[in-house]
């Protein structure tokens, strides 16, 4: 069933609200009011509920089956922190509102980067980034603050990444004005400090590297890399998507890690809600701990200040208008109560079972770009296995649709041809995982007995078959206009 | 544990599938000296019902909004969100979903988000808008920073009426970037000469109406200028609700426009999470940060939506983006397309004169206060008094008495001499109970 | 997708919860504890709640499209109202704490009696009843209280009931061991008062009438009907399902109705819920409140009371353990205050409204057991339109599942041969309506084309074809057992 | 108004297709007498903001559970419900879904009460249940009609145990149904002797484990005196969470077991909604009332689920159905299947058992103070105390306090010389801060 976009159902004299009268007085505009129509439809409440729950049932969820996307860690939300975060002293506060009045979000924050601190091993954490790039971005910037400080500014300009790098890394850097210098990989899929020494240098203000990386596995000489980079007097930004695969298990900070942005949608579970809100607190080792943004936590005795203002400190200022995602916050401390640090750390273990056992139950039919060997949260094939069949990646993945799931990360990481990253996470149960793999085993058989049409064709018991994306790009339709 | 589905016998099975004697073998990459021996010192495991009562310990220590006469504003405004729009953002297809990837199975995200930017555009009075960002601080960030790649210059001027913690987002990007930024002094009264600043030299003007001490601003004048010197004009806003009753950025020549998108089917959340509101002309789209939802049609021919214009992104032009973002702030922007589809055009001007009404009223009351000076000319929901004293311990007191008085403007300009100015912001969830609880705790307090 | 049994996923062992450590204490269980297994699989919580949400979207629903079921009233309803009944001073109170802590609870149940006798005219409602039917025995009950009470306990026996009625009226009556006399209806589908003349006698306890009735049509005898009633010593229990087409236009109490169950998830617009729980409150005329159940309200100055027992009253006692279906009474009450008088007396001329709309869209397709008149809120067609089609009354319901529809009400009322009747409610658009009507219109114009296959066959598009009934009745299989 | 999509102009022109001038023509067969001229005397519509605060007022006014030491049972239990339940069971397609009389499309419904039924076998120890009914009291009167219909005797005897609140109900329907009701004195100890009183006569025995007054009652020996003179044994509880702990009914020999079902997944809601459960032996389904789901096959022979034997239902078989009933408790059924599904065998038996611990510890507590004696020998989370007073002005005066302390007997049982009892339930959610608070409240009021 079709269902209309809301400007050809709705009518600009229908509203779902009703709204008391208002005191009749003189208007104090100025002169500023709005003469023309807005143009805006409004649907009656009946309409409105039905418009979306109809619309909603045209989308793929976790809720309703396994999300293998890598890199994005689909698992699952629970309902509970939903119901924290709309507690009114969280939800129904301002973020002005006297400090006095506010004591438990203060405590909350402390609890959350105490927590945060806690299971990076590091020093300081920054709390107000809105989301993981964001949070890359403050990080980056007590980076180049603290070379600044030194009087570096003008000669450390150059950051590495490895090839297989997020694409926001690079983004990031280029932001704040840094070129970018590209590290190779290693065969093993891994980077070698070797390869790092050779790109150091003392134009380099710092390395931007994934642990567990985007191919799904543990950089190896990441303490060595890590030696290498502050001997030449750079820095080291961890990009923290896949600290789920370790929490618990290991500390960035053990790895020598000057800055890591924490995905609390991903690592913690806040939901993904289509796209965001996401959050992306900044954990800190001592020497970048001066310059984190305003606002920060201080407390003295009882009570717990917000610090607002950079005056006095070496702070390099702020990031956005208050005091970051609240309401993730909430969620994602309601996820580290409930799991505790036990629980914290059997679902990073499970989450690298899980990943393992995809791994294994596919390596006979499917190609592993860096060969078989044990992989993080995530495990990344490539499409080797698909030479001459006429089947692509796209069109496996599409197949996958077909079969009731989502697809995996395609095309992603860069540096194995045609990848599929698989992260199945902590979420799944055995069954779940068995019928996921024996899906995945018949869809390869049916490829490589030459089935491609079906591939082809995928998805067909879609609410849509494939997208034409050339089309969007070449004449952008970005809204509605009345015909 | 509740949230982890398999078992010890599950674990050992799946172990010998992979053939690894335990789990830790598969951490043998990581070196040794950095896995943990020892468990972190975290507390262990909680039942629901322990959660529960530790985190409503702490809610219960804040003063929430709705249990006292409320009156703040600066950024963030208390309306009253439907209950229908709650219970829809947390329907588990767009609850549980992720970004839009694959358009066949999520075209609920897709079509909203399309409505959603056409609702943006509409209100702007623009051509078009994306799909959200963070906030309205960090949009604006964003916009100066389009603006300096389509006019290839790096020095924006800031007006004196812009939140001043957007203008700060604004100076942290813009000093770490090595652009410039020019911030005029707090305009308390809506009168600076921006006008007279403009030159050549500048990539963009950042404008915001109502301005921060609640000002309504005329654009069309600073427009004129900023078009011939080459600048662009960027329009901001911190309520959204104002543009039901204002006249839109876009109708008075705005190329840029940028805002907070909290008031409409957004809690105030202590700050965040909120959805920033971006949209400009159609032919800077290309140049445009953030996600973007097109119309395109599927194999069958049918109408469909999906990501569109992601050359512009990092996920494929990395260091070439034209941001970094990656995530939007989607659900919320779900909760603001739901409300403002329960408003529509009729019930979004209502609330946006019940809001207006209920601020004159305050404004009134005030103005009848001895100690009391109303400093606006004109003005939306928020207005700035002047009182007789310093206003952060005004508004301490006030609150003791039970009464959320409004923002002091030194909390946001400390050190400015700016210590006897009170924000006061009054939206449709005030009854005229409120107001005289207000007006009497003032009295009691001054 | 097939979704198991939650048996034949969940296993003894996994668990959603997490409890505490209980206290070490000595048991006292007398020695009756638990030896055996329950045989009680359960689930994770990831896992339960992908269960039911698959499982949830195998169902049609309100939210989701149009549901015209006559006589079941399934219109729009207010998330406000599960926002308020989830209030925890409403969710989370025991009915046994003091009523000294129950204040605003047993002021909650006062305004939604105020409200229900208002619209009805009557003089005193009973809240205890746990639905309609439960409400009908309320009804019934002090109707026959009253006759004992008169001392005609022994000969008054029989009641009077029309053949369009719902089974609950005879089945209630026969509860109370009553015989049940069947009144005829008049050709245009309403009952005469002569007819209800010719069958009253010394042995009538009451009649049983539905108005507006069940065939969507207001008894225009229905004044007459209660004097010849009451004239003969007899009560009238109006049976109040179809009381949304006439709330704030009439009054029961005018029409001179004794007793009057209101079922709240019909004309207040409770959710359904799948099935339940209702509410069926029973307004009660002058002469039958004095024999109104346990407990009721007794208001003291500022104080509520709530009387609990019947002594000293001549109360027929308890219905039901505590006071009635208190989170249907807070949706109810939210409902009718947004709603206001003006609002509700609305939503009665626009179900009308509607109906007829529907009715007038159809007339020249569809068939009219009693002639094309207005209707009600709900309108009832026939199946003589259908004759010489092959296609039955089900084969038209199913084929408007394939449609995106669900059916109409079938084969109810009695009255009609292979009926269908059509309640769209006030909650629909007109654009909706106007569907809706095209849509039939479509079926109508195949079944006569002669496309009977197409309805042999529906539904084709539905989570399932058609279900074998037959084998479900005489080989039952109600529960799951291990294999 | 919100709630009415149709317009005036929608209303004009479905009035011009229907053929009348306006909407009272539609009316007319109404006599003009019975037709109101004038508006009720109403309140108008008002807005969400409005409602809100007028149902928030009068919630305010009462003592939520969650705020106090609380120990009230009775026939409710204040349990925790997982935060998972509440958000499924409000989904749109189970919360605004009718009975699932269309299986096609309400697979949804019909399989989770097939699930439904399965557990409530289960735990009862029974061949078969029902689909749910009102509550436990009402379940227990429909029990004991099925019990005559299938001895086609006419007389019931309760026990002195069984919740008077349900033997209530029971008499009311007995009484005006003509049927016979022998009930036994309230047995505060559990020492009647029910055997002795069976005789040919009887449909059934009435008895509830744990029962009013908490104690544990073993079935066997009566249900063997049942069989004798052809009597049938109907086992009621109020506690569904004892199941977990306790020796099942259905092993005990119960031909009939009903129960309230409030405690797994539904709210305390003052006292409704709450799901009746209803279990009996294979042989009886077919007097069995309330609706019944069961398994089948569609045209495509894919397993389906579907209502069956509803001849026996009203709505087939009018003035000779089994029951009246049309409504079940479909919602609060669901809530008892989620919650229960997350329980699992292992949470149930851990949650009993936390239960039973907790309130063996506030026995053990209460048994060292002075004035107070505990007179259960065995219990499951709920027992009868001896106060030296009267325990409804103790309980008034434990309310002031801030403690809500249990629910006198005589406020069931008035006039019964039985002021002195407390009945004083302990959950799951009692912590040992409650239950210190409890005891020290006591002592200061006794």
């Amino acid at each position: 069933q079709e269902e209309p976009l809301l400007f050809e159902i709705g009518r600009p004299d229908a509203t779902g609200v009703d709204l008391e009268d208002a005191p009749d007085v003189a208007p104090r505009l100025g002169g500023l009011e709005r003469k023309e129509a807005i143009g805006l439809p409004g649907l009656t409440e009946p309409e409105t509920m039905r418009h979306y729950v109809r619309l909603s049932r045209k989308n793929y969820s976790i809720d309703a089956g396994l999300y293998p996307l890598g890199s994005c860690t689909m698992k699952h939300n629970p309902r509970l922190n939903e119901k924290m975060a709309r507690l009114e002293g969280f939800a129904d506060i301002h973020p002005l509102q006297p400090q006095s009045t506010a004591q438990g979000a203060l405590e909350l924050l402390e609890t959350l980067a105490h927590w945060l601190m806690t299971l990076t091993g590091m020093r300081a954490v920054a709390l107000s980034p809105k989301a993981g790039a964001h949070g890359e971005l403050c990080g980056m910037m007590a980076i180049k603050s603290a070379i600044v400080a030194k009087g570096e500014g003008a000669t450390r300009n150059v950051v590495l990444i490895p090839q297989s790098a997020h694409g926001t890394n690079p983004a990031t850097a280029a932001l704040l004005g840094f070129s970018v210098r590209v590290v190779p990989a290693a065969e093993d899929g891994t980077v070698r400090a070797q390869a790092v020494r050779e790109a150091l240098g003392p134009d380099v203000a710092a390395i931007m590297l994934t642990n567990p990386n985007t191919c799904g596995l543990f950089e190896r000489e990441i303490v060595e890399i890590a030696e290498a980079v502050h001997d030449a007097g750079a820095y080291f930004y961890c990009d923290g998507a896949n600290f789920n695969a370790i929490a618990g298990v290991a500390r960035p900070g053990d790895f020598g890690v000057d800055a890591m942005h924490i995905n609390l949608h991903k690592t913690f579970s806040t939901p993904h809600g289509g796209g965001g809100p996401g959050a992306g607190p900044v954990v800190l080792s001592e020497r970048l701990a001066p310059f984190a943004p305003i606002p920060f936590l201080r407390r003295e005795g009882e009570k717990i200040e917000l610090v607002e203002h950079a005056s006095g400190t070496q702070s390099f200022g702020r990031m956005t208008a208050f005091h970051g995602q609240m309401g993730m916050f909430v969620r994602a401390l309601a996820y580290m109560l409930a799991h505790g640090g036990d629980g914290v750390t059997q679902a990073s273990k499970d989450a690298v079972l899980s990943a393992n056992y995809v791994r294994a139950s596919l390596r006979d039919v499917m190609t592993q770009p860096f060969g078989d060997r044990p992989c993080m949260h995530e495990v990344l094939f490539d499409d080797a296995w698909l030479k001459g069949t006429g089947v692509t990646t796209l069109d496996f993945a599409k197949a996958m649709i077909d079969e009731g799931y989502h697809p995996m990360t395609m095309y992603f990481p860069l540096v194995a041809h045609g990848a599929m990253l698989i992260e199945p996470t902590e979420s799944e149960s055995k069954a779940s995982l068995d019928l996921f793999v024996a899906t995945l085993r018949s869809l390869a058989k049916s490829a490589k007995d030459g089935d491609a049409q079906r591939f082809a064709q995928a998805p067909r018991y879609a609410p849509r078959r494939r997208v034409d994306e050339t089309l969007a790009a070449r004449k952008p339709v970005l809204r509605w206009r009345a015909a | 544990m509740r949230y982890h589905p398999l078992s010890e016998t599950d674990r050992r099975d799946m172990l010998a599938t992979i053939g690894v004697a335990n789990v830790e073998a598969l951490y043998a990459d990581a070196p040794a000296s950095t896995v943990l021996e020892e468990p972190l010192d975290l507390p262990r495991h909680k039942s629901e019902v322990e959660v529960e009562r530790i985190l409503s310990r702490l809610s219960a220590r804040n003063m929430s909004a709705g249990r006292v006469p409320f009156f703040l504003g600066a950024g963030a405004y208390k309306h009253h969100v439907p209950a229908s729009v709650d219970h829809l953002i947390q329907r588990s297809e767009f609850l549980t979903s992720y970004t839009p990837y694959q358009p066949e199975i999520s075209q609920g995200t897709l079509q909203y988000l399309f409505e959603f930017q056409t609702q943006v555009a509409l209100l702007t009075g623009m051509d078009v808008a994306n799909a959200s960002m963070y906030d309205g601080s960090t949009a604006t960030a964003e916009a100066v920073l389009m603006a300096h790649r389509l006019t290839r210059r790096r020095k924006a001027l800031l007006s004196g009426g812009l939140h001043p913690h957007y203008a700060e987002v604004v100076r942290t990007v813009s000093r770490l970037a090595e652009d410039d930024v020019v911030r005029m002094p707090p305009d308390i009264l809506g009168a600076e000469d921006l006008i007279g600043k403009i030159d050549d030299s500048l990539s963009c003007v950042v404008v915001q109406t109502p301005d921060f001490f609640g000002n309504l601003r005329g654009l069309a004048a600073i427009g004129e200028a900023c078009r011939k010197h080459g600048a662009l004009l960027i329009a901001v806003f911190t309520e959204a609700v104002s543009l039901g009753l204002l006249a839109s950025p876009g109708a008075m020549g705005a190329d840029i426009v940028v805002g907070e998108g909290q008031s409409i089917g957004n809690a105030l959340n202590f700050g965040g999470p909120y959805v920033g509101l971006f949209a400009t002309r159609h032919d800077y789209v290309r140049q445009m940060p953030g996600r973007l939802a097109g119309e395109s049609v599927d194999a069958d021919g049918r109408r469909s939506y999906v990501l569109t214009l992601s050359t512009r992104e990092q996920h494929i032009r990395r260091d070439k983006a034209t941001s970094n973002i990656c995530t939007n702030s989607g659900l919320c922007a779900l909760a603001f397309t739901i409300h403002m589809t329960l408003l529509g055009e009729a019930g979004l001007r209502k609330l946006a004169k019940l809001n207006h009404a209920n601020a004159v009223a305050l404004a009134g009351m005030l103005e009848k206060l001895p100690k009391v000076d109303v400093l606006n000319k004109s003005f939306f929901n928020e207005f700035t008094v002047r009182v007789n004293g310093d206003a952060a311990s005004l508004v301490e007191k006030m609150a003791a008495k039970g009464v959320l008085a409004g923002v002091p403007v030194s909390r946001l300009l400390p050190n400015a001499g700016l210590d006897d100015l009170l924000l006061v912001a009054s939206t449709e969830i005030n009854t005229h109970e409120d107001r005289a609880a207000f007006v009497a705790a003032l009295e009691e307090t001054l």
